[in-house]
């Protein structure tokens, strides 16, 4: 019998009797001849659940994941600790295994940390509206442009030079079809150049917060140049305790990738993507919300609100297409938050800023090694290398350090989370020493 | 009060987060950069944080529970295998820009997987990236631009049928295309006739979902694959249903270029209250230059790695590769059940949608919610509400809310569009007759009591954690936040 | 239904396990021995496994999910962590006969959970190896036998206090001696002249629990530990109550010789709904010589090793080196919290009972329930239902089951014996404020509502999945198995 | 705060003014000077959960467990595959974190779960009446041993000399103050020799099936000449699919190790030990027993019942002090032996003969080795070695294969598992070829 079906050879007769054919077969008939498969298909037959788990250990142990080295690698991504207590909760089946809480009745639960999680970005972000999750950072900032482009129906984006590259080609490659351009601001010595009023053909400006050479924007001055288009932020949400809020510097709509919060690496997904904006997009938001309102008996519940945005009720004219998204990792979310707290989010925050320009100010003092640039950092810093960063990663990775992420030819992204302790640091700075000698 | 919020339990000076201890030289921040006030992030000890979720998690019904025939969800068991090998830390800890020389594993894992979903679908070309089945959509949409494009074609329009997934339209809107509807036939299929009129070489691609939301498998698919391709037009397949014809019939032999897969579904990945999903895609040789970058792909050497050298690709549609924990679940899933069990497994699918029909007619229930299509069905079927509706009184909602009486989860409600007061059933190969035999008998037995009290139904539920819910309200003075 | 048995929803044919290939010639078993019909276990399949016990869940009330203030078990709340730690590879799958050079960290993680329960009870020899409280009483009624029994000195008599554990007489009954029991005095400690009566030669060993069960701390414990010791017994101590004063006074400082710790209580084991637990014990310099083996020891070169070599221990009381996982969850706590965070642990147990006792009295709870000892309490105290049986006709059995209908687990009801209606009460430190003061508004609401119709108590309680169940019938007509 | 606590300074000072003293402090007034601590624990302090995390993960990494080697260890416990779905239901909290079901209203779901595993127990070892579970199987020797002697008031213990050892040694340890004696009988050739009605003086006869050398003893045989006394058999409950049961052998007790169902390792525990009687021993039965019955309503229900018999209300009249036994891992075995399922229990019975037959033949072909006997076995067997076996096992080991567990001089007891293939056993026997050349 299939693995987890039940229906035995007596199930089947009686089945197949009541439904009046004589083969499950015979339920097939509408297939044509033409297109019925007519042979097996060519994957080899199911194997017991000890082998399928030592097939997939197997291939595990083959991979060099942050258990394995001292890993400075960022770029989006980042290894901080998942508390256990979110492995705990998560495996809940009523939170694992249930869909979209179409019934709110008994879907409480569901909703419930939906609301608690739109609180939660919305406090993070200081923007009123977040949605329940999208699917992760890139594709937000892709949903951040639509939303402005049919919100102000303009057509072209200002990207800056340091947003995230997954970004700006996620971006790029979903407004094929939008009839809009893509100009990039410039960066100098790591700070989008942004110094007049856009023109009133821009739809949005797209800036990472900190952007993706570590450095710390200047959101609010930005923001005065915004004009009549829509300024979009990037931020990492782990960072919003030290930083400004989006939101109090003039940012309309604010996403990110949501990994650093409680979520694990797992080679780039699944995570979540956050989409915060300002009262005014409220009715253009792309996705799930969840909203407070109250039962016939008058006690407090939470339903799926202001659906008419979706593509289930609006279809072709709905904000978005989005229809499953994150909802597990944006409960995980929840719970890291929760976890950190108010002042642990600030105190994680503060450690890393102290951790990070200790780790910058050792590696700059290595000879063959230069700041990309000199703002302040976060969780992350650009470092220019007298020789080819990716060989440099090779040969650091070899000795059991993984010192971050090469680009260009002569970048190097290296990044800090509380996983990495001082004397990580200044191991990193020895074999990088022996790198560049 | 069970409805209060975490931030409702806390208390400032709480906290279950202890930081590490600052081991280097304290930094500050330049002050114009540095956040005033602290976001109001709940203050709270673990055991109170554990205590909230527990006890909201009891507020949510739950596939492994009950059952959940949410129609066009497939609602599937989660086999417990998977969460333990997602867990391996050489998965779970890696990071997505790990060198793929250092990340083998993981993309021997995502090409056997391309590799199987390629033969599930006939379809050899697999790019795994999307994130859900809308985003798979997306990514069909723009490759199918992409294709026509690159020959100089810049066609204006994509056609969907009226029974699509809204997801269809939606996402031809945003890959920049005019949506065009075409009307279904007596069958429950594609109309032929309408098809032909409106296939001009303006359109661009057919979306398609075969067997479609009505449960019926399209005996014309030759036909219509013919004339959308008559006037060059690519022919997509939105696998949503892909549960009920695996080791049946092929999108691909069916003479689809694009497929998208929701693993969530068919590949049973835990659906998570609302994702994470994976919609990963296949497509014909043609359309392949145009799949987005990086592409998983297996060198001579028998070694594996990741291709950007992709000129003709769309690019990416998202960050690093993809939902890779998805990716894992979907590929134990594969190894679990091998290819005569994916072929049973829709066999047993469809089998349990035709008994539990077959069921409901033997208990009358068909008399007051007959069948859309009265025929066999693929792995769900379509009763429409409108008899019960004119007899009794009771709505599709209200027997929707009375089955959350008898500890079922409902059908999806109110879909598809064009049947009035629908009820989509799709009871997946994994439940038991038992269960199905139960759930026929609640509807019957909300059938009679509707006869007798009609009121009943349409006041319930009434033993859930909370009833029904003003909506209305919610979407008139929103509250979607709590002001702290 | 949903007490349906896992027997009940078995069928013929269904299974979850899929056997590994036969790789092997088959071998069959002589007739003879071979099992002529299969067991009769359930066959049925994965989802419906989950299913059944996942429902089955749902009927239990757990500490995660509310306040269980369940007096001697230490009801704290369990480190989400000690999971994760518990289950790594290296230790789930650590084979206990594994060669001591090849479980080093095994055998480091055991070493240094001895020394510092050592530190903790003030007595620095520890055997892991007992598995519960009771089976570390047994190991401690062992040792004192073989100490007294290596000197000549045969004893037949063991004093246990009136307030003891149901445990501690049972124990020295399989111990092999005979229990003498010993009063309480007025303020709820040893009867010292009981005590100094019942001392003689003959006299193997005095058990005491201090804090004792009466949640009161025994202000005498020097002279008690002076008259034992004078008659040559030695002193046990009872280590249930060990979470009100750590870091705050030591049972080998008291003069304790044996110590028995509940890691399931005091370091937060899961208490699994009714074990695993484990029972170390501690014992000062002159019991060394007679505990358990194999016994973890550090060896000169900083390794760890099993020593075998004891010639005078009592010898093995079970299989292996003792309950392991409980030990990774137990040193896990102690990393946690640090010796400042063990004593504050205590600290605040002690200050939450006395506040939950200070609460009742405000609001007028004690009137008909009174604290069996009008003063301040350690972690637990003792209310008398006395006078609310008098008064309101209320058993304390009724105002524990109906505080299950406040979404309350009742305290331990009818212990300690001697305190009339008993209701042993300990809220643990790991509860709030609020909490406590819920509790209290329920007990008080109860009493109020029992004073207007004590039949609603009577007759508690309501939203439980069953209510009061035929237990007399249950042991008159044991079904202890369902006939297959 | 100390870790997992709530109490504020504000909630302190307001608890401490209810209470009516001024500090904590106050509170432990009863405490004598003489005996408090007066100076801090000498234990480090507390450390984040990461690092808590890291130190435990780093003593895990020590240790040399099956994951890291080919293992033929044995001798008690045993290296079976756990199906995940056991991870997943014992991980509920409802099901982890609850005590003993002493209010059986809030409790159904432990007290149904203990009903159905006695009913497991019953089934397998073919008694009609089982408890709840004991501690594990060692000790679940010694209580059979304290149930013949307060039952029989006899005082001879006879014990088989392939008993396991350790229970022999809890046995004897736990013995020590009921004026009992323990006589060993001899074996040979594998089977424990009996050939005469036991004298009265005897409470209990202790066999072992199959015995520690792997060896199927003929139960019905001894069972011929129990006489008076107890027949107390130590079973190894993943054999009962193809082994006779106890219970028609005219066995009295059946008691064992469950760490074969669907525990863990763990390096010995926690496990459980399970114990099986007949009738006639119901009222002697050690530990917890659940019991169907109805409630007010007439709704079927569970109750823990017979408990006169327990500590908590007979005191020293007990029959037996246990409290606290193994109830979550009772549960994981009621869910492996349905997860198992009746086919599934002797389809893998018969997989562990075939492989073991196979794994003897293979390994007794070398040279230097010999069968200790020839008796069938299930699952484990043992050889003489014509070297010393703890120098043998320390040489396979360095090679990636633990060929077993080695006794006296020359003993190796070698286990087989379903996660010791054929491959594996070749491997195996590859190793101590070069061992013993």
């Amino acid at each position: 019998m299939s693995r987890y079906t039940s229906a035995t050879e007596t199930d089947r007769q009686e089945m197949l009797a009541a439904i009046g054919v004589e083969s499950i077969d015979d339920l097939f008939a509408d297939v044509p001849e033409g297109v019925r498969l007519g042979r097996p298909l060519d994957i080899a037959p199911g194997k017991p659940e000890q082998e399928v788990f030592a097939r997939l250990r197997d291939l595990a142990a083959k991979n060099v994941s942050a258990e394995d080295e001292i890993s400075f690698l960022g770029a989006g991504m980042y290894d901080h600790y998942v508390p256990a207590l979110i492995d705990s909760i998560l495996s809940r089946s009523e939170f694992l295994t249930p869909y979209t809480p179409y019934q709110p009745e008994i879907s409480q639960g569901g909703l419930q940390v939906m609301f608690e999680y739109q609180t939660a970005i919305s406090e993070l972000t200081g923007l009123p509206v977040s949605n329940a999750s999208v699917y992760e950072g890139p594709s937000a900032v892709a949903a951040a442009g639509w939303l402005a482009h049919t919100h102000t129906k303009k057509t072209k984006f200002l990207v800056s030079e340091s947003l995230h590259p997954h970004s700006l080609e996620t971006l790029a490659t979903t407004s094929a079809g939008w009839g809009t351009t893509i100009e990039m601001l410039p960066v100098v010595n790591g700070l989008t150049q942004l110094d007049e009023v856009v023109g009133d053909d821009v739809a949005a400006i797209f800036v990472g917060q900190p952007n993706f050479h570590g450095a710390i924007e200047d959101i609010a001055a930005l923001s005065q140049f915004k004009g009549s288009a829509l300024l979009v932020v990037q931020a990492d949400p782990l960072t919003l305790g030290v930083l400004r809020s989006p939101g109090e510097d003039g940012v309309d709509i604010c996403v990110g990738e949501g990994q650093t919060l409680g979520n694990r690496l797992d080679f780039g997904g699944p995570s979540f993507g956050f989409f915060a904006a300002s009262q005014a997009l409220l009715r253009r938001m792309p996705g799930r919300i969840a909203g407070e309102t109250t039962d016939v008996d008058g006690r407090r519940g939470f339903v799926l609100t202001l659906q008419t945005r979706e593509q289930h009720i609006r279809r072709e004219k709905a904000t978005s297409n989005i229809c499953t998204a994150q909802a597990l990792n944006a409960l995980a979310g929840v719970i890291y938050l929760s976890w950190l707290g108010r002042e642990g989010l600030v105190e994680l925050g503060e450690l890393l800023v102290s951790r990070t320009h200790y780790a910058r100010e050792t590696l700059a003092a290595i000879d063959g090694v230069e700041l990309w640039h000199d703002q302040p950092v976060v969780r992350e810093f650009a470092l220019k290398l007298s020789k080819n960063a990716h060989e440099v990663v090779e040969f650091c990775s070899a000795r059991g350090v993984n010192p971050g992420f090469a680009f260009d030819d002569n970048g190097l992204l290296v990044a800090i989370t509380e996983q990495r302790s001082k004397a990580d640091i200044d191991r990193l700075a020895e074999v990088l020493k022996e790198a560049l000698a | 009060d069970h409805a209060k919020t975490i931030y409702e339990k806390s208390k400032p000076g709480r906290r279950a987060f202890v930081a590490p201890e600052l081991d280097v030289p304290k930094h500050e921040l330049p002050a114009k950069f540095r956040r005033a006030e602290a976001p109001k992030l709940p203050e709270i000890a673990e055991p109170e944080i554990v205590r909230h979720y527990n006890r909201l998690s009891k507020r949510n019904f739950d596939l492994d529970s009950g059952f959940y025939p949410l129609g066009s969800c497939t609602m599937k068991h989660n086999p417990k295998l998977h969460e333990r090998v997602a867990a391996l830390p050489g998965h779970a800890r890696l990071h997505p820009l790990t060198n793929p020389k250092r990340a083998q594993g993981a993309l021997e894992l995502m090409h056997s997987l391309q590799v199987a979903l390629g033969e599930i679908a006939g379809l050899p070309h697999v790019s795994l990236q999307p994130s859900a089945g809308s985003h798979g959509e997306l990514a069909g949409v723009l490759v199918t631009r992409a294709y026509h494009e690159d020959r100089g074609d810049f066609r204006t329009k994509i056609l969907t049928p009226d029974t699509a997934h809204g997801t269809n339209p939606a996402t031809v809107t945003m890959g920049g295309y005019e949506v065009v509807k075409v009307g279904t036939n007596a069958d429950g299929g594609v109309d032929i006739e309408d098809l032909r009129a409106k296939a001009d070489d303006q359109v661009a691609c057919l979306m398609l979902t075969n067997p479609n939301t009505l449960g019926v498998f399209d005996a014309n698919i030759e036909e219509i694959a013919k004339i959308v391709h008559g006037v060059g037009a690519t022919l997509y397949y939105d696998g949503a249903n892909l549960n009920a014809v695996m080791g049946k019939t092929r999108p691909g032999d069916m003479g689809f270029d694009i497929v998208h897969y929701n693993l969530h579904k068919t590949f049973t990945q835990p659906h998570g209250g609302g994702g994470p999903g994976a919609g990963p895609i296949a497509v014909s040789d043609r359309i392949e230059p145009y799949i987005t970058k990086p592409q998983v792909v297996k060198l001579e050497d028998g070694t594996f790695d990741l291709d950007f050298d992709r000129p003709k690709s769309i690019g990416r549609l998202r960050g690093f590769q993809g939902n890779f924990g998805v990716f894992v679940r979907s590929y134990a899933y594969i190894l679990s059940l091998g290819g005569d069990g994916l072929q049973e497994a829709s066999e047993l699918a469809v089998l349990n949608a035709n008994y539990l029909l077959a069921k409901l007619r033997e208990l009358g229930v068909t008399d007051l919610l007959p069948p859309a299509y009265d025929r066999l069905c693929m792995h769900e079927f379509v009763l429409s509400g409108a008899p019960m509706k004119r007899e009794l009184g009771l709505k599709t909602l209200d027997l929707a809310k009375r089955l959350l009486d008898h500890n079922f989860h409902p059908p999806t409600v109110y879909f598809p569009l064009l049947v009035e007061e629908a009820l989509l059933i799709e009871p997946t190969e994994t439940e038991t007759k038992e269960t199905l035999d139960a759930f026929a008998e609640a509807m019957a037995e909300i059938l009679r009591e509707g006869a007798e009290d009609p009121e009943i139904a349409r006041n319930a539920p009434y033993g859930t954690p909370v009833r029904r819910l003003d909506e209305a309200g919610a979407a008139k003075r929103p509250v979607i936040r709590q002001p702290l």
